[in-house]
């Protein structure tokens, strides 16, 4: 038996995605992101977020953030970050922690369990996911997510943490179908499958559109699959400058220069700010395309060497 | 109560082809649904619907996503039955299966009752000390995560179609609307479509009540299979039997090895 | 960077499965088994758990179970089960009626979600884990993994299935390394990742143990790491009259032939009891090894007609 | 108060191939560790330690099961730094781990105090209006979940060894044993490995004291460096420097770039 005719494609284009985010998320609503630090984090989906001007979002994510959470807060769309760790690794996020101690921005007190927990609470279609750890730490008083409860078979006290249900996800991975069958081809997924499974609509963006019969052929190699997924974007780079294992790797000099600028507007700098904000200008506003912005960031030459950088692993 | 038509010729059909078709019908394009271990027409609908006028249906169980066997198998849970998928998954979709739930299911019983409550477990004595201890079942939340499900089941006599059940392995509209509501359930049985017949339920009492008969079988013969008062309208219908074009792709496509009539 | 050497191997040989069972599980303890219904179940651990007389045996699965608890019923080796569905699919399972029926073995009355969300709640860690369905089903009020619990959220009922560890569990795979690095092949993997992880001690049979390289190359299709396995065996044809996909099919002939010994059995024929004793010593207890069971079975012709009729799907 | 031996020379190599070695020789054939985010020190501890005496050592983060990668990077959560694994995971391992359990972890911070517990959240006001907002922290639970842990760090100054840290990430021995039992915590940090020396922890008081300085480097340095009391036993060691095969596995397999150079 063969695939049914007549089937919709859930693939869009482009110029399309600024459109399905007006008709999914609002102002204030939160926003999930994939991937984790620099690695399968969905940033041309991020730049069209930024384009779209929303404010006031709640971010969550997998346990660990880096740029495209500091890149959001210096563009001005948010407004609450649930997000256990916030770091570029080789640097503190510039924007977030400016952010922070100006109290421009309220940064939950999380950790890897209360989000993770959270997550595979609503995608089991349970209110709660049980904790049984954090003793000891701060985290926990200060924590939203979570609460106590006591085991009904054991009577021992541990922690409940509140089902995640974002209003929007947005992920990057390697390959998709045009019905919507994700595949990673990284050794990491991080919380990519539980985040797609939370969220009441879920975007991801991939590197390389592939024949559905190809999907069909390796079903066990489907991470995410299409029941789950409400629209698929093939974007060519479209996590520069996180990395997209293996096709290609992260661009370290890239987020170190955005580090630059944004460490500088952080410390008061007299042009701190305005060299931020031409960044953003350069690199998020102006494109027109993803060819727009791989242009602005170095174009093939560069791209070429990150992709040398993925094959020499 | 009568037959607006009847056949004079036995038809060229088989029973679980005429209750393939019946279901596969009532399946809604974009939607997703799930089947469980013994379900040949389950599945069978659910590849029809597929192929006819649902492109965008989803068959999801609990651990695959969109099978394309090549042939029907009596079960549904394991690589043979199949073919090739999109996604492969394992258990824990059991739970992901309630956040978003499903649109329908099917059920099977051994004992299935006037409110179409389903009983696998046992029959006779108590579940601890059964006369006749059924299989049970593996699921039994799609009751309270399914927003519809059907009755399908292959043997339509009064030893299946009893008044009570002896022991409610799923519900269906438990014993009428108060005890339905108290439960707190939100969503019950469709249709119940056995080899004789289709039967809904009554939106007042959520009581069974005769639908259609299937070509060739007197509302008589459907009463007498049944160990309790059917509800049966002035008029009922025959049930309609399946187009040309739906019995060539069920036994062109869907079937080829004809399971469905062996 | 290669493979450490001086690393141990967890590969037995299949004359040390008996001495592994010794060491593992005692009778009255709980037995998790793999795979579902015909597909992936380690019978050839089975028989050894047979012939090693082990009795008084708890038994849980994934939840649709089959051949395997019906034949352990049959030898006298189990006293209570956890199992949702127990059929044949296309027969009762006449030992396990038999047993129920006459009192002799305690079959609990549990669910799927009962059962795949108490493996969970072990895998995890947690001593329980939270189901929001079961309304109006009598299950409920005869399982005895669950409780009632209210969300400490929303104040909804809801409830509590009790973590299960199960003492020893069996499993069958396709391939794995001799480090325990499990690779399923087939479509279907059920529960046999959370098995492994809620166990305290896993072995598991594999068709073909594979080089550690080969694992290394695909890291993203091992099913079940090596943390988690204790010991692995190489037993051709190990998951036999149960299929092991892709590499061979369900021999539904010999299941058939199976259940009409243990139905005339159960219907009291006068040759019934003897005739499905001499079932159980001419397949399970007299074979030496796997060579000699399959030759008890039809031997290379009908595993060629099985691994044929696997390739055809 | 005074150091055994004292090293006239430049070591030749780096207090961070130091840490390294040190550390890996702590860990046991066997054991199942991990490490957290920024960790080049302990994956090259780990990797050390399964290359020299134990390779049955397993490496396993929340994502993946021991990694084989061709250098050291500063992270270790990405496909770059793991290089080949045995098995990709995902973050449902985070919980997985809670199960069985960690032998060990390692745990870094912007402010260590003198009972081991780590802040990463803030310096200075509260965690609601900090006057220096760190990263915080991925995973808090391996306090309870790790049978041990390891404090390290590449800064060892009165910034970041105080008296009391101003928020609990992740709990050393809190205030002391009336306040760690009172918590109901089992485990704890084992040791504290800087570039100046290694600490352990006084099995009475729980508090952090001096075990050896690495070579080259004063008791009166550690102390200087030190914004609380350390325990200072009469007698301290120099720590044992990195033997020839350690640091020809080191550089030559380990860490073929040098990152622990740079």
């Amino acid at each position: 038996m063969t695939a049914a005719t007549g089937r919709k494609t859930k693939r869009i284009r482009f110029d399309e995605i600024g459109g399905f985010l007006a008709n999914t998320i609002e102002d204030g609503d939160l926003l999930a992101i994939g991937g984790l630090f620099k690695q399968g984090r969905p940033l041309a989906l991020i730049r069209e977020v930024i384009r779209q001007r929303l404010t006031a979002l709640k971010i969550i994510s997998s346990p660990g953030s880096g740029f495209d959470v500091d890149l959001l807060i210096a563009a001005g769309c948010v407004a609450e970050t649930f997000l256990p760790a916030v770091t570029l690794e080789t640097h503190m996020c510039p924007s977030f922690r400016r952010a922070v101690e100006a109290g421009t921005i309220t940064a939950h007190c999380v950790d890897a369990l209360s989000v993770v927990g959270g997550f595979l609470a609503a995608a089991n279609g349970v209110p709660f996911q049980p904790v049984a750890a954090w003793k000891g730490s701060d985290v926990i008083k200060y924590n939203p997510l979570i609460r106590e409860i006591t085991c009904p078979f054991t009577g021992e006290k541990l922690f409940a943490t509140k089902a995640i249900r974002p209003k929007l996800a947005l992920l990057h991975a390697q390959e998709a179908d045009e019905f919507g069958n994700i595949r990673h081809l990284s050794t990491m997924t991080y919380a990519d499958q539980m985040i797609a499974r939370s969220a009441d609509t879920v975007l991801v963006s991939v590197d390389r559109i592939v024949p559905s019969g190809d999907i069909i052929s390796r079903p066990r190699e489907t991470s995410i699959p299409c029941i789950y997924v409400d629209a698929v974007v093939e974007i060519p780079f479209g996590a520069h400058p996180t990395g997209s294992f293996p096709n290609y790797s992260i661009d370290e000099a890239h987020i170190d220069s955005y580090a630059t600028y944004a460490e500088a507007a952080r410390k008061g700098s007299p042009t701190g700010d305005a060299n931020l904000q031409a960044y953003i200008e350069r690199h998020v506003i102006a494109p027109q395309d993803q060819e727009g912005y791989l242009t602005t960031v170095g174009g093939d030459t560069r791209m070429e060497e990150l992709v040398a950088e993925a094959q020499a692993l | 109560m009568m037959t607006t038509r009847s056949a004079d010729h036995a038809p060229d059909y088989s029973p679980a082809e005429m209750q393939a078709v019946f279901l596969s019908r009532d399946l809604t394009d974009g939607e997703l649904g799930a089947a469980g271990a013994s379900a040949a027409i389950p599945m069978a609908a659910m590849l029809l619907a597929r192929l006819r006028h649902a492109p965008n249906l989803s068959i999801a169980g609990e651990m695959f996503v969109n099978p394309y066997p090549k042939q029907l198998w009596s079960s549904m849970l394991d690589d043979r039955a199949l073919g090739a998928c999109e996604a492969a998954e394992t258990f824990l979709e059991l739970f992901a299966h309630s956040h978003r739930g499903l649109d329908f299911f099917f059920h099977n019983g051994m004992q299935i009752d006037q409110y179409g409550n389903i009983n696998l477990h046992h029959i006779g004595g108590t579940i601890d000390a059964p006369v006749m201890r059924g299989p049970g079942a593996a699921n039994i939340s799609y009751a309270v995560t399914s927003r519809r499900f059907y009755i399908c089941t292959t043997v339509h006599t009064k030893r299946t179609f009893v008044p009570k059940v002896d022991f409610i392995t799923s519900p269906g509209y438990l014993q009428g609307p108060e005890s339905y509501h108290a439960a707190g359930l939100q969503y019950g049985p469709k249709y119940c479509v056995t080899p004789l017949a289709v039967m809904d339920f009554d939106p007042e009492t959520f009581r069974m009540r005769l639908k259609s008969v299937h070509e060739g079988i007197s509302v008589d013969h459907v009463i007498a299979q049944t160990d309790f008062e059917l509800l049966v309208p002035e008029h009922v219908e025959i049930t309609d039997p399946p187009a040309p074009n739906e019995l060539q792709l069920l036994r062109d496509v869907v079937d080829p090895k004809g399971l469905l009539r062996s």
